[in-house]
């Protein structure tokens, strides 16, 4: 197929041929070309279907404000919906299709809704559907969500991967037409550190779609050599392919850069995108401004583009929709479009001005006064029916007509923050107001400054007054001269009487639904738009939004500006959620926390499990082992029979020093810890200040003025955070510094009646650790393996003579390895979390599934310890009435009544003969296993007055998981309960 | 967000933790008569004002230092930003 | 890597423990770990012996005498005292962290508090990081991709903390100014790394 | 008028010449029996159960911008009663019932859709959690439903299950939660209250309390003065804002919540589906559009809009658990202002001002709650006495340590 509508001049390569799909019919394009340009070159107009008529539709713009062109780019895993044919570059080899048609673009069944247009005008859903009930999840909600919806989804993990990144810059240029590269230009040359950004692959705006010259040359070759230079300058970055997303606060802009998107596939270990994070002292918008169209009957065929975007495709992409055209204009721009094609060899067959006084030239003829009234073309534009002054109607065979509405500055960015434009007369339209973004400013066209000279000149010397503000010097630049055209517009919103006369093409919105909502007291902008679906397409109303406000103005009998303008909200284009995900996606969410031991563990078959940020061994399978269970029962009886050994390094571990320490403590923990002697360690209770639990643990006085204290693993981020808290915020003068060991140590809990054996083969023998020179509750620093400093804590999670050692981390594999040949005579194991869990249940050990956040001392059976006698966090409002009634949840043990039966966490408890339901709640088992010591299963939880009906046998439900038995009431400390064993 | 720390300078609040009204500091006398109505007030009440508002962020993913920081919670513009510590001693707290 | 660090650090070199324990490195090796993808080269470095000094309330003249003493300097707030290997770098107000050679100083916390007495407390952080250096031309583009330090900005000398990869990270530029060092939570060693290696080919 | 099928063909056929406004545009009155403060989702809703359940009239609800214009025009739809603690559940359920035949009531068809919601497990710890809730659920007379990762695996098939950082371990369902089309929450409350003879007043923003010895008797708004036998504040949001011109200090702060909607999909999420290891929620309107959210902001705030980390956070949260979303688009973010309470439970009570009443508190909770804190607010009004499903709600909570802390996190709001 050869590229019949294809042009000369233009700023493609020719030199670069290339191929490319669309629907299956490959055709041929230009390096250069967008896949809209390419399409167009080969004579095809429609590109897509509308959201909810299935119109047929062609490109109404040629860039990223595109309502209609949108197809599934690519194919596979890398299909990407909604794509706008208008921005997409073209490559060798791209495939594209269109969507939201069935079975084909050309004949869309769906298209019948079209036919029955008049039963979906505006909000006709909100009034129907409703009977029966159970219908519109059956029946409804299918058919219409089956119909509605753009493109699809590949249902594939994206095979491309996306950067993020940090830029820093005094100036930031929004925009590389003429007032953006007049920016760079004075900032660059000021020697700033300057970023200039743009959404195009080709820096340059309107300079590239326009004929006219600055000074002696065609406007583009300005714009390349102006982008050339600053290419040069080191101060300079140059970003193509970069839209500046949006305004945050303080300087900040999102940007995304389509590194790979012009590509069939990106290169090896390169992003498709990057994300950046831009801070910037000043940003200054020239983003240019947007042609409006107008609304009449029939408005939407393929063939009916902007003027502008006609211009553009001819100029640019030497591209016409068609070898007939005409124009439709309110304004003077409207006529550059004629003028420009007509240059190009095509025959502009009117121009049909609103304006009776339009001005009139030999090279066209202009039809003054006039308006078109209808159009023709089932899927393509034939003729346009154009109503004259007079009255009377001629009909023009065109297959493409160019609208002109006037220009609405970009003002996009300004509103981020709520700041809310203002009206122009002049214009007819809305330019930057109200508070914008703290150190943005705004230049040419987005300025409302719609001429060239305008815009050169406004992006010069705003460009200068910013680069004063942050105390640089620049120099005014010497700029060509340039057209400055004043604006010639008298507003035309839509022709009167016209019916189906889209605003929105691609959510199918007309101006009679405008008029709906206002006859329903949708009056508001916001209810506007909320009820019609007005600006809310995938273009974000770029071309819609304005002629909505008119003609409710119109209907209303208001001002447009009394009407309202809606909030632009970022991102300024539609951008892929990939970039905002970076690099943390599938394994890479989040960083792994690995043990001192970890390689040890693999080596050992260890299972792991996902602890927070930790990856914790879970239990350690022995050949023969099919079960977990089975590992998990190996490893405790064997621990409690001889001696195991567990990596408890992700316990939190915080050092507490200064001549403060005890007295810092003593606020920290509810329990008193000024008395602790040196070489103790205590356990301590963390209350948050309203008196509930926040986490447990010990400190170990190393000295006097020196404490080390432990958290949990989940807490140990929140508890350092609060220590600070109270250190700096509440007791400033304390002398107490803290500082987080929690990676610097590996640590291993060495437990059972061999505990000691195998600690005195590996403990250097200068260190008594015998009970009675090392008893419960000691510690101390000690050498191990022939002088490497440790340290030895004897406490015990298990319930078992237990102990915990520390080495230096680098140090850990090693000394893991050690115990487990010293402890091999003793047949010492490893265990894993799950053996850990379960030993601390058999004795009854609180851990999160106790400390869950809403539990209180006395909850956990340890009101004993909140002392009165001190200052403490959390003491005082722990006293409150409602956390120390008489049937508050205790904690307690469960045993089965049956011994045959689980006691699974999760479920609740109920009296005997009660009925089950809230009302009759008890309370709930929080941890449970099966206890190999015991021979059964077993649970710990929360039983209302639990401490008062020990014995008692009571009901556990679990409806979720179908459970429902009987379970006794027993103390929490199923092994040991005297505690012999920790002091053995 | 930037938070101009008052010793490292401008660092973008992402590397801060969030705790709000800076009256947390203003921790009450545990020994009062109306303790507990002292505290509860303390804990649980806010002025949460549309303006100016004094509030404490943790540079966690910094130098450690709680800051009490001066912003228009309408506008997030930043007025004030100093070390908490300072303002504790200011307010009166020692040990 | 290491030039003698007696000259500036004064104190004794500890005795070196003779004990039989093999240490293994943040990322699990045995040797430190070294890639190079283009034109920057990464370096996993286990030879820092670190320690921090917090000044004691009320003694803080006499601990930065220590530390001057120690280090030749007292780094304010975003700077570090760069001997190799860094001296000492601030870490929050009134402490620091004190780095030296792990071959000669690995007791180098107990060294430190000899030297300070109560004028300091003390704690060994030589676990408590892994060390990667990163260098070679285009260390910024990479560095970009990865935090919001304004790396062009930084000077040599300059120390900062930030977020890589949603890991708390240490960052100090050295001499010269190609060569960046990043200490993070030695935990998280290889996520770290892979971060690291990931954006250097991002780069290339 | 009555919305019927016939209505539509009728209108359809002859142009839709016959619709007129859904609420009347009024003038307010010198005075009121009822003043509600709030044209929301909530305040319209207390304002149709007072006139169509508790038989009262004389009730006026004044907006100071546009109804709907608040957290009822700006929330991710979602609709559930998955709580687990007593104060909450019973109150969620009486909602999640009252949804369910809001259509018929209000002849307005919101789009109740209960296409159900799953809450994804990642951990034990997190599963026994989930089993306590689910069998809190089903004892509050709720349904739960607890579903393998083979069974979820079945409903999303694109889910991560070979390569995630946090494998799934299976999820707790409700199958009656789903989504409502938000706005037409407050359109339909407004069309029906407005029926019952209920005022509605836009652009009228209440400047101040008329307080006589200890009793409210009205408001000064921008509108003019408007006596009150009874004044109903229903701002969440705007809370502390309000109450201050009463002199009251509110146990709430208030937080930004963004919302994210995509480009338009073709049918993809069956139902509401919510990541556990992470920040990330996210259903698909019937339009295409998925509409996701996660965390707040987490620093006080009244601007209606947030910053990029926690953009970046929920989309990391997307990616891990549909790595297919990358090449979705983002179309939209905005930010809606939460009344984020000291224990993340709402406070529906009277004031110690005789004759002033306060609904707020409502966290990121309160698009699912409309329909029953209308009502329970209602109830109040009318009877001085809580509804039985709110009795928790109150002021003095705080000071009896009687908190209702789904979370545990204490009174620290932006963790709630």
């Amino acid at each position: 197929m050869t590229q019949s509508n294809r042009l000369d001049g233009g700023l493609i390569d020719r030199s670069e041929t290339w191929s490319f799909r669309f629907d299956g019919k490959w055709m041929k394009g230009h390096k250069g070309d967008t896949l809209a340009s390419a399409l167009l070159a080969n004579d095809v107009r429609l590109m897509g279907r509308s959201f909810k008529y299935h119109r047929p539709r062609g490109p109404l713009t040629a860039g990223s404000e595109e309502p209609n062109a949108i197809v599934e780019l690519r194919e596979g895993a890398r299909k990407e919906p909604n794509t706008r044919a208008t921005t997409a570059e073209l490559f060798d080899g791209l495939r594209a299709n269109s969507q939201n048609r069935w079975p084909s673009l050309a004949f869309d069944a769906m298209a019948i809704n079209d036919r029955l247009s008049q039963f979906f005008a505006a909000g006709f859903y909100y009034k129907t559907f409703m009977w029966p009930a159970a219908f519109w999840e059956k029946v409804y909600e299918p058919i219409i969500r089956k119909a509605a919806g753009l493109g699809t989804l590949s249902h594939k993990p994206d095979p491309d991967t996306y950067d993020k990144g940090f830029l820093h810059c005094d100036v930031l240029i929004i925009g590389s037409g003429p007032a953006g590269l007049a920016a760079a230009l004075t900032a660059g040359r000021s020697g700033a550190q300057v970023i200039i950004a743009d959404e195009d692959f080709l820096l340059g705006g309107r300079l590239n779609a326009e004929s006219f010259a600055l000074g002696d040359d065609p406007a583009h070759v300005w714009a390349a050599q102006t982008v050339a230079e600053l290419q040069t300058m080191p101060n300079v970055r140059v970003m193509p392919r970069t839209t500046i997303i949006g305004a945050f606060d303080h300087g900040i802009y999102g940007a995304v850069e389509r590194v790979s998107d012009h590509l069939a596939t990106p290169e090896d270990g390169k992003p498709r995108q990057i994300l950046w994070r831009i801070y910037s002292k000043r940003a200054i918008l020239a983003a240019g401004a947007t042609e409006r169209p107008i609304a009449f009957e029939m408005n939407d065929r393929p063939g009916i583009m902007l003027a502008s975007a006609m211009r553009s495709y001819a100029n640019r992409w030497a591209v016409t929709p068609s070898h007939q055209v005409a124009v439709f204009t309110n304004n003077d721009d409207g006529h550059r479009t004629a003028a420009d094609l007509l240059a190009k060899g095509v025959t502009v067959a009117a121009v049909v001005d609103t304006r009776s006084d339009a001005p009139k030239t030999s090279d066209y003829e202009t039809i003054a006064g006039a308006t078109v009234t209808n159009t023709q073309g089932r899927l393509g534009l034939t003729a346009v029916e154009v109503t004259l002054a007079s009255g009377t109607t001629r009909t023009l065979a065109v297959g493409g007509l160019g609208v002109s509405g006037g220009w609405n500055p970009n003002v996009h960015m300004t509103c981020h923050q709520r700041g809310r434009p203002t009206w122009n007369a002049d214009i007819a339209a809305f330019v930057p107001g109200g508070a914008l973004p703290t150190g943005l400013s705004v230049a040419g066209a987005a300025n409302g400054d719609l001429s060239t000279h305008g815009a050169l000149m406004g992006g010069m010397h705003t460009a200068q007054s910013v680069l004063n503000d942050i105390g640089l010097a620049s120099d005014a630049l010497t700029l060509p001269p340039a057209e400055d055209a004043p604006v010639n517009v008298t507003p035309f919103w839509h022709v009167a009487g016209a019916k189906r006369a889209w605003l929105d093409q691609q959510n199918d919105v007309t101006a009679k639904d405008v008029v709906l909502a206002h006859k329903e007291n949708f009056t508001s902008v916001e209810h506007l738009k909320r009820y019609t679906t007005l600006g809310m397409a995938t273009d974000q109303g770029k071309t819609s939004n304005m002629a909505g406000l008119a003609i409710m103005a119109e209907v209303a009998g208001k001002q447009i500006p009394d009407v309202g303008t809606t909030m632009f909200r970022p991102p300024y284009t539609p951008t892929a959620i990939g970039a905002f995900a970076g690099r943390s996606r599938d394994k890479d969410f989040r960083p792994v926390r690995k043990t001192p031991s970890h390689v040890y563990a693999e080596e050992q078959g260890a299972v792991f499990v996902e602890v927070g940020m930790w990856l914790r061994a879970q239990w350690f399978p022995q050949p023969g082992e099919t079960h977990w269970r089975e590992s998990v029962d190996r490893e405790v009886a064997q621990t409690r029979k001889s001696v195991g050994i567990c990596d408890v390094t992700t316990l939190g571990k915080i050092d507490v020093q200064g001549a403060d320490a005890a007295e810092f403590l003593n606020k920290i923990y509810c329990n008193p810890f000024a008395k602790v002697p040196v070489g103790k360690v205590r356990y301590g209770l963390m209350l948050r200040e309203d008196g509930i639990a926040m986490d447990d643990g010990t400190a170990a006085r190393m000295a006097e003025d020196h404490f080390v204290v432990t958290t949990t693993t989940a807490n140990a981020v929140g508890v350092y955070r609060h220590m600070e808290f109270v250190r700096q915020c509440l007791f400033p003068d304390m002398d107490v510094q803290l500082i987080s060991t929690t990676e610097a140590w590996a640590q291993f809990s060495v437990a059972g009646p061999n505990a000691r054996k195998l600690l005195q083969k590996v403990v250097d023998p200068e260190h008594d650790i015998s009970n009675e020179g090392f008893p419960y509750m000691a510690c101390g620093d000690i050498t191990v393996g022939g002088g490497l400093r440790a340290r030895l804590f004897r406490i015990s999670f298990s319930g078992e003579l237990a102990y915990e050692i520390a080495v230096p981390t680098r140090y850990g594999d090693a000394l893991v390895r050690k115990m487990m040949a010293a402890g091999e005579e003793f047949g010492a194991t490893m265990y894993g979390t799950e053996a850990l869990g379960v030993m601390r249940i058999e004795k009854g050990h609180a851990a999160g599934n106790e400390l869950n956040g809403t539990t209180t001392a006395l909850n956990l059976g340890m009101a004993r310890m909140v002392s009165k006698k001190k200052d403490s966090i959390g003491s005082t409002l722990s006293e409150r009435a409602g956390l120390n009634q008489d049937d508050a949840l205790k904690l307690v043990g469960f045993k089965p009544v049956d011994s045959k039966n689980p006691v699974p966490a999760g479920s609740h408890l109920m009296t005997k003969g009660d009925p089950v339901d809230a009302a009759h709640d008890q309370g709930y088992v929080t941890s449970a296993c099966y206890s190999p010591e015991l021979g059964h299963h077993i649970g710990i939880g929360y039983l209302k007055a639990g401490d008062t009906r020990l014995g008692e046998t009571v009901r556990l439900v679990s409806p979720l998981t179908g459970v429902d038995h009987d379970v006794q009431v027993v103390s929490a400390h199923f092994v040991d309960p005297e505690g012999d064993r920790v002091r053995a | 967000m930037i938070i101009n720390h008052p010793l490292l300078g401008p660092r973008d609040s992402a590397e801060f933790t969030y705790m709000g009204d800076a009256r947390l500091i203003n921790r009450p006398d545990w020994q009062a008569d109306d303790a507990v109505a002292q505290f509860t007030d303390y804990g649980y009440l806010r002025d949460n004002p549309a303006g100016a508002h004094r509030e404490l962020w943790f540079h966690e993913g910094g130098d450690r230092s709680w800051l009490v920081v001066t912003r228009d919670t309408t506008t997030h513009e930043i007025t004030n930003v100093e070390l908490a510590r300072d303002v504790a001693r200011a307010e009166g707290r020692s040990k | 890597m290491f030039r003698s660090f007696l000259p500036i650090l004064s104190i004794q070199r500890g005795t070196v423990s003779v004990h039989d324990l093999k240490p293994i490195t943040a990322l699990g090796g045995t040797d430190p770990r070294v890639d190079t993808v283009g034109s920057v080269t990464l370096t996993e470095n286990p030879g820092l012996a670190l320690a921090s000094v917090a000044a004691r309330m009320g003694r803080e003249a006499a601990c930065k005498d220590h530390l001057k003493s120690v280090i030749g300097a007292v780094p304010g707030p975003g700077e570090c005292q760069l001997n190799d290997p860094e001296a000492g770098f601030w870490m929050s107000p009134d402490m620091w962290m004190v780095g030296a050679p792990f071959d000669t100083h690995e007791d180098l916390a107990s060294q430190l508090k000899k030297r300070f007495g109560d004028t300091a407390s003390v704690t060994e952080q030589t676990d408590g990081w892994c060390c990667f250096d990163l260098r070679g031309a285009g260390m910024e583009n990479v560095m970009e991709r990865l935090c919001p330090i304004n790396m062009r900005a930084m000077q040599t000398g300059q120390a900062q903390r930030t977020s890589i990869d949603h890991l708390g990270c240490f960052v100090l530029r050295r001499d010269p100014a190609d060569w960046v060092r990043i200490l993070g939570p030695r935990s998280s060693a290889a996520s770290l790394h892979h971060a690291l290696l990931t954006a250097m080919q991002s780069v290339a | 008028m009555r919305y019927s099928g016939f209505k539509v063909i009728k209108e359809a056929l002859t142009g839709h010449r016959g619709w007129g406004p859904a609420w009347r545009d009024v003038d307010p009155q010198p005075a009121y029996d009822y003043v509600i403060i709030g044209g929301g989702g909530h305040g319209l809703a207390t304002a149709y159960y007072l006139a169509s359940v508790y038989k009262q009239s004389r009730i006026a609800v004044l907006e100071k911008g546009w109804i709907g214009g608040g957290n009822v025009g700006r929330n991710t739809t979602i609709i559930r009663s998955n709580y687990l603690l007593d104060g909450n559940e019973p109150f969620y359920e009486f909602s999640l019932k009252l949804w369910e035949g809001l259509e018929q009531d209000l002849n307005y068809n919101a789009m109740v859709s209960q296409r159900g919601i799953l809450n994804l497990i990642h951990t034990d710890a997190q599963r026994d959690a989930f089993i306590r809730r689910g069998n809190a659920m089903i004892l509050n007379g709720a349904d739960a439903d607890l579903l393998t990762t083979a069974q979820i695996k079945k409903r999303y098939p694109f889910l991560n299950t070979e390569n995630a950082r946090f494998p799934i371990k299976g999820g707790l369902a409700q199958h009656r939660g789903g989504t409502v089309r938000h706005d037409a929450v407050a359109w339909g409350y407004a069309r029906a209250a407005d029926q019952r003879g209920v005022d509605i007043i836009q652009n009228c923003e209440v400047t101040g309390f008329t307080i006589e010895n200890g009793t409210c008797t009205g408001v000064e708004t921008t509108r003019g003065a408007i006596k009150a036998k009874k004044v109903a504040a229903c701002v969440a949001g705007s809370s502390s804002r309000l109450m201050e011109k009463a002199g009251m200090r509110l146990p709430i702060e208030s937080h930004v919540l963004q919302a994210f909607v995509s480009e338009g999909l073709k049918p993809l999420l069956p139902g509401v589906i919510t990541f556990g290891a992470g920040h990330f929620y996210c259903s698909q309107s019937d339009k295409g559009g998925l509409v996701f959210g996660g965390d707040i902001d987490g620093y006080n705030s009244y601007a209606q809009r947030g910053n990029l980390p926690v953009v970046e956070d929920v989309c990391e949260g997307g990616m891990a658990i549909f790595p297919m979303l990358g090449r979705a688009r983002l179309l939209r973010m905005w930010g809606g202002i939460m009344d984020m309470s000291m224990d993340g439970s709402p406070i529906i009570d009277k004031t110690h001002i005789d004759g002033l009443y306060f609904n707020g508190g409502w966290c990121y909770g309160g698009f699912k709650a409309t329909p029953a804190s209308g009502y329970v607010y209602a109830h109040l009004l009318a009877n001085d006495t809580p509804h039985e499903t709110a009795t928790a709600y109150r002021f003095d909570r705080f000071a009896k340590g009687l908190m209702i802390d789904e979370k545990g996190q204490g009174n620290q709001p932006n963790l709630h």
